[in-house]
């Protein structure tokens, strides 16, 4: 007979799994009131999902005072991982669905949101993400990882026109390819070191002192390129065009945020150590990729008519961006990271938010696509707020001070040219100045163009409720107001990733 | 209150903008007027109250914003940017006052309130960061201005003027950030404070790069040759108030932040590149005035003239010494005057022709005499005649440059006759010989409103000639200080020798020969 | 006193804004009367003030309050009225005072007439000015002012094209000579410490030579182009187009004078540097008859006159060149009475022909304008030196100092300049007053000018018969600051055959003058005589093509030059290398977009290439590391 | 008669994978499209069930049984996804899939 297996409840420490469960129950919440009733309203569905998320918000806040106060957690069989990292991440990504959930509360009718299973899918992708945070093993990345995508592709599709089905079966097809690419990675690091947890795996290989690092080297190419695909580093990214141009403006938003700071917490937890045990090859490889994505996105950026596509390519921009402060690893840089991204996504939800109330049904003669420029020409004088809080998005994208990606800006270039990556640092200022352009283009059109004849103000606004104007709201002032935030973000933020040993 | 003056300048006009939105349209002007006239007042009080004997900051304020990266709200003056604070709500007021019946005047007004918030922000910064901040943000309206009411050109010349701008400046912040990281590096806080880098003493290399940095986004801003060619499709497409304001202040945050962050910080990279600068200053100066004289639109000329005078200041700045720096500010003071009321006056034809093409014209002065005078004053100020404004800063620019070298200086001076030739020439063309186009002979000479904006800059323009002292006496003041601590700062046998001590007596030969008699 | 030295140099001002009040108003005579009551009282002040310091009085110095300080710089507003500047204040103030009263007539019936007055009046002020100040700074805005009034004087028929066209020459040509004089007021600065007359005098003793020379050198370019001297000298011809009282107070008796008041009031400066006044005097010499040498054939009666202005500030130069200032200074003076009777006098004469300007088309006015024919010839006899008018005392003061320093080159070509002088003078009297009167040909009418101007011209035909008597006076005034040289030849013989030489010399020119053009033969040349045709007549017709030379050399390619640097290099180098930058970016990405084509198979391909592409790198890098040791060895071996 | 040991697993692996990356690169066909990523996934199996058994550690093959489950669930999604492309434009063609570009 074998002996039973004794586990004290204490060891598995379900606190650290709470966050991630919240969301799973509100999901099966939804989905059971779903079965027991049928036909009730969205606006039900926005608010339980809600409550859950604030629950889960609340849980994480608990979280991060345990952080504060006894460091690093392990738990479930060690297999969670609460630390600085993943507080910060699952804090951004709650926060960012928090913001993206009422939007749904549309003006107009739109076919996803009458299913409550959208709501579902969406708290599982949360709960997805969150576990893909808060480890460091493979395993669960992966299944973390996968849960979210396969939830997101759903998501994509859900909203049910030609578009997004393509969308969403580009994002798939090239997803599975990057599920391998990650497996195939896994498997390399696993054969070299005999375990999937990251922090294994680094003992072992500083242990033998990377004596294989021709299989190390090939190992962090797949997980590159299967990372590199979730954060749209060039040229994995081909996708993000694509799939933001079929998703709901609502859902390209929240796509550029919460599924790559996802993306960026396991590329710091896996390379960065590797950067600091002096693989070089990986630094110069990524410092390559880097420099490739923010100036190739921002080239491909200036070329568009679509206002979305732009903004699609400039969110690879930014990632790129961002990508840096992974690779510099410094303190300042993670916190960089993690302070650009905060900043990040209130401008840039607002910004996507803002093409979600001007949704059109159908198109009008004198655009070539449903967000393109001229759409948008001579919107001061017809919808004069609406110019100016998207003029405020687009300048805060540019990192026009004082708006909130400004001092994100900032503090990242400081970091690259406090660890030494001056030329990077001008790199990344000269390619703010090229993304300029485009973002400046549509303020020309909205700012300077006369409008297109029979154009009213409410073409801007017509999907427009109140708590879509909230939500934008809260963006703008956001955005405006960033900078009382900095310091005590910046507090924040370097205790946690400090605490973390990052 | 009057601690808390700087901070009440900046933000009283947007506040003001902010509550104009609700104001009617018809109202506008008035209230603008209103809050321009407010802002004026404000600025003299200002002016009232400070100390023009002593060197230091005045009304500093100073609100930490993100102390974790040493980023403080940090305001003060002194006499190198009191005065263009005062001349930039100056400029404004009388904008506003003037403003013609353009369509969308509200937003106009509300935009110049913006505009002059930034103004005001720049010159009162005494942190890098905070200086950045407004130095970026002051793009955004003047964008706005040239491309909702500029020329056909318009949006090329707003996006041009922008990114240009943008681009160089984003060079300059991370040379900023540079900056940061050395004093970091050298005492172990994070500081942006100009007055806590004033302290530092930097490697004569690090100097060199981090003067280059700086040096991109100001020469961009200036414009300095042979990044200046925004400038004149700015003009040229600008509606009459941006080009003032353009003129007459942004271009001026360039010099002053060549006299606030470069000598003063690098005082070793600013003798190295002296020379070079100087070239590049005499380029602008001749190249420029020449490029002028091609020019068939008359706001054009001025927009080269601009270049061609920014080059003076450029001049005087790099004299490194305290005549040339006093004067290269007062140019600055001169040129924001004069150019300012060019502006303006082009802007009083192109209202009545809709063209500024000069061949149309010709024989104004029979039917716009007044017009003719003022502009003829304007022209006799722009190319320095003494006993205006002009002449003193260009004098004292020339005259300190001098010292560090005299042919650099002579090849300089010809700008005072090049200078001559455009402005004479197109004056000619604009004004002299018989009416040849019909529509000229009944053209209404200048009117009420334009005259409220003329008058005033043209008393300023020959009161300042007259007796610059109470403006000089401050700037002088500033500037000892500022080439005082260059002098100290300077580690090189050589720099030393090029930054005088003001404050030790200055070596007259006389002096010396008597005592060894 | 120091009420007389404001009231002298602020009484102008006065007038000047006065006029200025009504110049948008139709014509206003009692603007004239009460611009010439205030320059007369500035006269007043000065004859005040020249009895002062006549009778032994200290100069007077005030600093009326600082103009510009900063650093080390200190510039006060500071006048002075010694022996130099009162000299130079009564001719301006007199000479003025007359041509303001005369221009009440000869403006009667221009419609600009108080405007005319505003910038006279400017013009007296900024002169005023310029002789006045006590420092090089002051010096210098007097200079640019009477520049600036000149220009707008010039120009002041505005409508005329050839008007413009010379007023903005005059200014242009000025301001090259101008930034020779600020470089050498920067010079000085740098050097003494100081742009005051007495300290920088002070200091010049104890600077070396070559920074002295230089300073001279600078100071006198600056001269040279407001005293109209070879080769800045085609403005002042052109500066005709002005209205005659304009020609004769700026363009003969005061502005152009300012060079030579720059050198003499520089004087201890040259003192020291005698090589430099020897090329000024030499330069000076080589004016004088250049000048005179265009003089003889030209048929304008205005650039005649001008041309003559231009050779006697040649004597001017060369006297002062040659260490005789004050001689320079007195022959100013003389000069300056003279030469604006006589400019005046064509003013009479212009007014009488309907500002016809050709001498040929004249002829026996003398019947009609008796007064202005008389006072014509007494200011042509005087500025060809016949004793006992005032040209006689004061050139031949310059002749004796040429030679008693033993420049005898420069002798022998004034001296035969002052025959040129006297045959193109009377050449002109002789066509204007003498001789059949070709003008009935023309239908005009000639009438004599009011008699007030008449009278107003007589304080000048006075002076210019008598002034000779006040060179003794003169003498003992400026002796202490201009240098105590009297120049005398050792004997008296040499001094009395030089003297008598010199008249008959005069005389001679004179009558072959008369002769060749006060006869019945003379007509409106058509350019078929042989004189016409002949290649000297040309030359100096054409003013030895040196304004054909600047056009087609300095103007027409600083024009192409400008239009090249505009349309070429900013719009086609400059310019476009920043669009080509932002070109380059914009079309890499649209060249490059076509890697998102929206194949799927593409995009997956992408992601492949991307994964090959790194693991290539890795294998490379891999095995660069396994066998680095190799690899080095190798490398070593290559001898990298 | 040869020894089969871990290297034959992860060269049959490596094998299996390039299989599949050159199927997923060349089918054009998304339903063949499907089966040459499940390919990709079920080669990393076979090396980790190999390797697992090779270090007696069974994590390797709990990741094995994750990527089945994993891939089985994608196969779900993507043949649902397939489903509706294939009942609005009657293809599974992959060029069809071509709307957005640029």
């Amino acid at each position: 007979m074998l002996d039973p297996v004794n586990i004290s409840l204490e060891s598995l420490n379900l606190t650290t799994l709470a966050p991630m469960l919240i969301p799973i129950v509100g999901a099966l919440l939804i989905l059971v009131m779903d079965t027991i009733k049928g036909g009730l309203d969205k606006s039900l569905y926005v608010v339980i999902s809600m409550l859950f998320m604030g629950i889960d918000l609340a849980a994480l806040l608990s979280a991060s005072d345990m952080f504060s106060v006894a460091g690093t957690m392990m738990g479930a069989f060690d297999v969670m991982l609460i630390d600085g990292l993943a507080i910060l991440a699952q804090l951004i990504i709650v926060g960012a669905s928090l913001l993206f959930i009422p939007l749904a509360l549309t003006g107009k009718r739109f076919h996803e949101f009458s299913y409550p299973e959208f709501f579902a899918l969406f708290l599982f992708m949360m709960s997805g993400f969150q576990f893909m945070v808060a480890t460091d093993n493979l395993i669960l990345i992966f299944v973390g990882l996968e849960t979210a995508s396969l939830a997101l592709y759903t998501l994509i599709a859900l909203h049910n026109r030609d578009k997004s089905f393509e969308a969403a079966v580009k994002y798939f097809t090239m997803g599975a390819l990057a599920a391998g690419f990650f497996s195939f990675g896994s498997m390399i690091f696993y054969a070299l070191t005999g375990s999937v947890e990251i922090n294994q795996i680094a003992t072992v290989l500083a242990a033998n002192n990377y004596a294989d690092i021709g299989y190390v080297l090939i190992g962090t190419v797949f997980m590159l390129a299967s990372l590199g695909f979730k954060v749209s580093l060039v040229p994995f990214h081909t996708w993000t065009p694509d799939v933001y141009e079929g998703a709901s403006a609502a859902m390209a938003g929240y796509m550029s945020i919460v599924p790559k700071i996802a993306g960026f917490i396991v590329t710091m937890r896996l390379f960065e150590f590797l950067i600091h045990s002096h693989v070089v090859w990986l630094e110069y490889v990524l410092y390559g990729v880097v420099v490739v994505t923010m100036t190739a996105a921002n080239m491909w950026a200036l070329v568009q008519t679509d206002v979305k596509r732009m903004l699609a390519y400039s969110s690879i921009s930014h990632a790129g961006f961002v990508m840096a402060a992974v690779m510099i690893g410094t303190t300042q840089a993670n916190t960089a990271l993690f302070l650009y991204w905060i900043l990040f996504s209130f401008t840039n939800l607002g910004s996507f938010s803002m093409l979600w109330i001007s949704r059109q049904k159908s198109l009008p003669d004198h655009q070539s696509s449903d967000h393109s420029y001229n759409k948008f020409a001579g919107m001061i004088h017809t919808a004069p707020v609406a110019a100016t809080i998207m003029t405020l998005f687009m300048l805060s994208l540019a990192g026009v001070p004082p708006f909130a990606l400004f001092w994100g800006k900032l503090y990242m270039i400081g970091s690259a040219v406090s660890a030494g990556y001056t030329v990077l640092a001008l790199i990344m200022a000269l390619n703010s100045a090229i993304a300029g352009y485009y973002y400046l283009k549509l303020v020309v059109y909205m700012l300077m163009k006369d409008p297109v004849a029979g154009v009213s103000g409410d073409t801007y606004t017509r999907n427009a409720t109140l708590s879509l104007k909230t939500v934008i709201g809260i963006a703008a002032v956001g955005t405006i107001f960033a900078f009382i935030a900095i310091n005590p973000l910046i507090e924040f933020i370097t205790s946690f990733v400090y605490n973390s040993g990052y | 209150m009057v601690d808390h003056i700087l901070s009440i300048l900046i933000f009283f006009p947007v506040v003001a903008a902010l509550f104009g939105v609700i104001v009617h349209k018809d109202s506008i002007r008035a209230y603008g007027i209103a809050v321009s006239v407010i802002e004026f007042a404000l600025s003299l009080w200002l002016w009232f109250a400070f100390d023009g004997q002593s060197s230091g900051m005045q009304f500093m304020e100073s609100i930490p914003l993100i102390p974790a990266f040493g980023i403080n709200y940090t305001l003060g003056v002194d006499g190198i940017s009191v005065f263009i604070i005062i001349l930039s709500t100056f400029v404004t007021l009388i904008g506003i006052a003037s403003l013609g019946e353009i369509k969308n005047l509200k937003n106009m007004i509300i935009t110049l309130l913006v505009l002059q918030m930034t103004m005001s922000g720049v010159f009162a910064a005494l942190d890098a960061i905070i200086f950045y901040v407004f130095w970026e943000l002051s793009l955004v309206p003047m964008l706005y201005i040239i491309g909702a009411w500029g020329g056909p050109l318009r949006i090329y010349a707003s996006i041009k003027f922008f990114l240009y701008t943008f681009a160089g400046s984003l060079v300059m912040l991370v040379g900023m950030l540079f900056m940061a990281y050395f004093y970091n590096q050298a005492t172990g806080e994070w500081s942006f404070a100009i007055l806590d880098w004033y302290r530092l003493i930097l490697p004569e290399n690090l100097q060199l790069w981090l003067f280059v940095a700086f040096f991109l986004g100001f020469a961009i801003k200036v414009p300095m040759f042979p990044f200046h060619t925004w400038l004149p499709y700015a003009h040229g497409q600008a509606p009459t108030i941006g080009s003032v304001i353009l003129a007459a202040i942004l271009l001026k945050m360039g010099t002053y932040a060549f006299i606030r962050f470069s000598l003063p910080l690098f005082p070793d990279a600013s003798v190295f590149f002296m020379y070079p600068i100087a070239v590049i200053a005499i380029i602008m100066v001749i190249y420029t005035a020449m490029v002028a004289y091609g020019q068939k639109d008359i706001k054009q000329v001025i927009a080269y003239s601009s270049i061609s005078h920014m080059g003076i200041i450029i001049i005087g700045t790099f004299a490194l010494n305290v005549e040339g720096i006093s004067g290269s500010v007062f140019l600055m003071l001169g040129h924001g005057v004069v150019a300012g009321a060019l502006f303006f006056l082009v802007g009083v034809i192109y209202d009545r022709r809709h063209t500024k093409i000069m061949s149309e014209f010709g024989g104004l002065a029979h039917s716009m005499p007044r017009y003719a005078t003022i502009f003829g004053v304007m022209m006799m100020a722009s190319v320095g005649m003494p006993l205006t404004i002009n002449f003193v800063g260009e004098f004292l620019s020339l005259l300190g440059f001098f010292k560090q070298s005299q042919i650099l200086t002579l090849l300089a001076g010809v700008g005072i006759i090049v200078g001559a030739i455009y402005m004479l020439t197109a004056y000619k063309k604009l004004f002299f010989g018989e009416i040849t186009n019909e529509e000229n002979r009944n053209l209404p000479d200048i009117n009420k409103r334009e005259l409220v904006a003329l008058i005033p800059l043209t008393f300023l323009a020959i009161w300042l000639g007259v007796y610059p002292k109470p403006v000089l006496d401050p700037i002088n003041t500033s500037v000892e200080s500022i080439v005082q601590l260059m002098h100290d700062k300077a580690q090189t046998a050589e720099a030393k020798r090029r930054i005088p001590s003001p404050l030790s007596q200055m070596t007259i030969p006389v002096s010396s020969i008597e005592e060894a008699h | 006193m120091e009420k007389y030295l404001y009231i002298a140099l602020f009484a102008p001002l006065v007038s000047s804004l006065f006029s200025a009040l009504f110049t948008a108003t139709p014509k206003k005579t009692f603007t004239g009367i009460i611009a010439s009551l205030l320059i007369f009282s500035a006269f007043v002040s000065s004859s005040i003030l020249l009895t002062h310091i006549l009778g032994g009085g200290e100069p007077i110095h005030v600093e009326m309050m600082t103009w510009m300080a900063t650093g080390d710089l200190y510039i006060p507003f500071g006048f002075v009225v010694d022996e130099i500047s009162v000299t130079m204040m009564m001719v301006v103030t007199l000479v003025s005072t007359v041509v303001h009263i005369y221009s009440i007539g000869y403006m009667d019936h221009d419609k600009g007439f108080n405007r005319f007055f505003s910038y006279l009046s400017a013009f007296v002020f900024s002169m005023m000015i310029l002789v006045m100040s006590d420092n090089y700074a002051g010096l210098f805005i007097g200079w640019e002012g009477v520049g600036l009034c000149s220009w707008l004087l010039i120009g002041f028929w505005f409508h005329k094209e050839s008007a413009t066209w010379a007023a903005n020459e005059a200014f242009i040509m000025n301001r090259i000579a101008d930034l020779g004089m600020l470089v050498g007021l920067f010079l000085i600065y740098w050097n003494t410490g100081t742009l005051q007359y007495e300290g920088s005098f002070a200091a010049f003793a104890h600077l070396d030579t070559t920074t002295l020379s230089w300073i001279g050198i600078f100071l006198f370019i600056g001269a040279m182009g407001k005293s109209a001297q070879f080769p800045l000298h085609t403005w002042l011809a052109d500066a005709m187009e002005g209205p005659t009282p304009v020609s004769a107070l700026i363009h003969a008796a005061t502005m152009v004078t300012a060079g030579v008041y720059l050198v003499v009031r520089s004087n201890e400066l040259y003192s020291l540097i005698p090589h430099v006044g020897l090329f000024i005097a030499s330069l000076g010499a080589f004016v004088a008859i250049f000048a005179a040498s265009m003089a003889l054939v030209n048929r304008d009666m205005k650039r005649v006159i001008a041309y003559s202005t231009l050779s006697q500030l040649g004597y001017m130069f060369a006297a002062a060149g040659l260490g005789a200032y004050w001689v320079a200074l007195f022959h100013l003076m003389a000069h300056a009475f003279f030469k604006a009777l006589l400019f005046l006098g064509a003013g009479n004469v212009m007014h009488a022909m309907h500002d016809e300007l050709d001498p040929f088309k004249m002829g026996g006015l003398k019947k009609v304008m008796k007064w202005t024919y008389i006072m014509m010839t007494f200011a042509s006899v005087a500025l060809a030196g016949l004793f006992p008018l005032a040209g006689f005392f004061s050139k031949d003061t310059i002749l004796e100092a040429a030679f008693a320093e033993h420049h005898f080159v420069i002798y022998s070509v004034l001296l035969f300049t002052a025959g040129l002088t006297a045959f193109y003078s009377f050449r002109l009297t002789a066509l204007i007053f003498e001789g059949e009167e070709r003008y009935k040909l023309f239908g005009i009418h000639p009438h004599e000018a009011y008699k007030y101007m008449l009278v107003a011209m007589s304080p000048l035909l006075i002076l210019a018969i008598i002034a000779g008597a006040f060179r003794t006076t003169f003498f003992g005034m400026v002796e202490e600051i201009l240098g105590a040289m009297e120049y005398h030849i050792h004997s008296h013989v040499t001094l009395w055959i030089m003297t008598i030489g010199t008249q008959v010399f005069v005389i001679l020119a004179i009558m072959y003058a008369y002769k060749k053009y006060n006869n019945a033969k003379i007509t409106v040349p058509d350019g078929t005589s042989a004189m016409e045709n002949s290649f000297m007549y040309k030359l100096l017709l054409n003013q030895y093509y040196i304004p054909y030379a600047y056009e087609k050399y300095i103007v027409v390619p600083y024009r192409e030059m400008s239009e090249v640097f505009w349309t070429h290099v900013d719009l086609k180098i400059v310019d476009a290398s920043v669009d080509g930058i932002a070109g380059i970016i914009y079309n890499t990405g649209d060249r490059t977009s076509a890697m998102q084509s929206g194949n799927l198979s593409t995009m997956l391909k992408w992601m492949v290439a991307g994964l090959l592409g790194m693991l290539s790198l890795a294998v490379v890098f891999g095995l660069a590391v396994r066998y680095s040791d190799e690899i080095l060895a190798i490398l070593s071996g290559l001898g990298v | 008669m040869m020894e089969i040991g871990l290297n034959h697993y992860l060269i049959l692996s490596t094998i299996l994978f390039a299989i599949g990356l050159v199927g997923v690169m060349r089918r054009k066909n998304l339903l063949l499209l499907f089966f040459a990523t499940e390919i990709l996934l079920n080669s990393v199996n076979i090396a980790f069930a190999a390797i697992s058994h090779y270090y007696g550690d069974l994590t390797g093959q709990m990741f094995a049984f994750f990527v089945i489950a994993i891939a089985a669930s994608e196969v779900a999604v993507g043949l649902g996804l397939l489903i509706v492309w294939y009942k609005r434009h009657g293809n599974i063609d992959l060029d069809s899939l071509a709307s957005m570009k640029g």
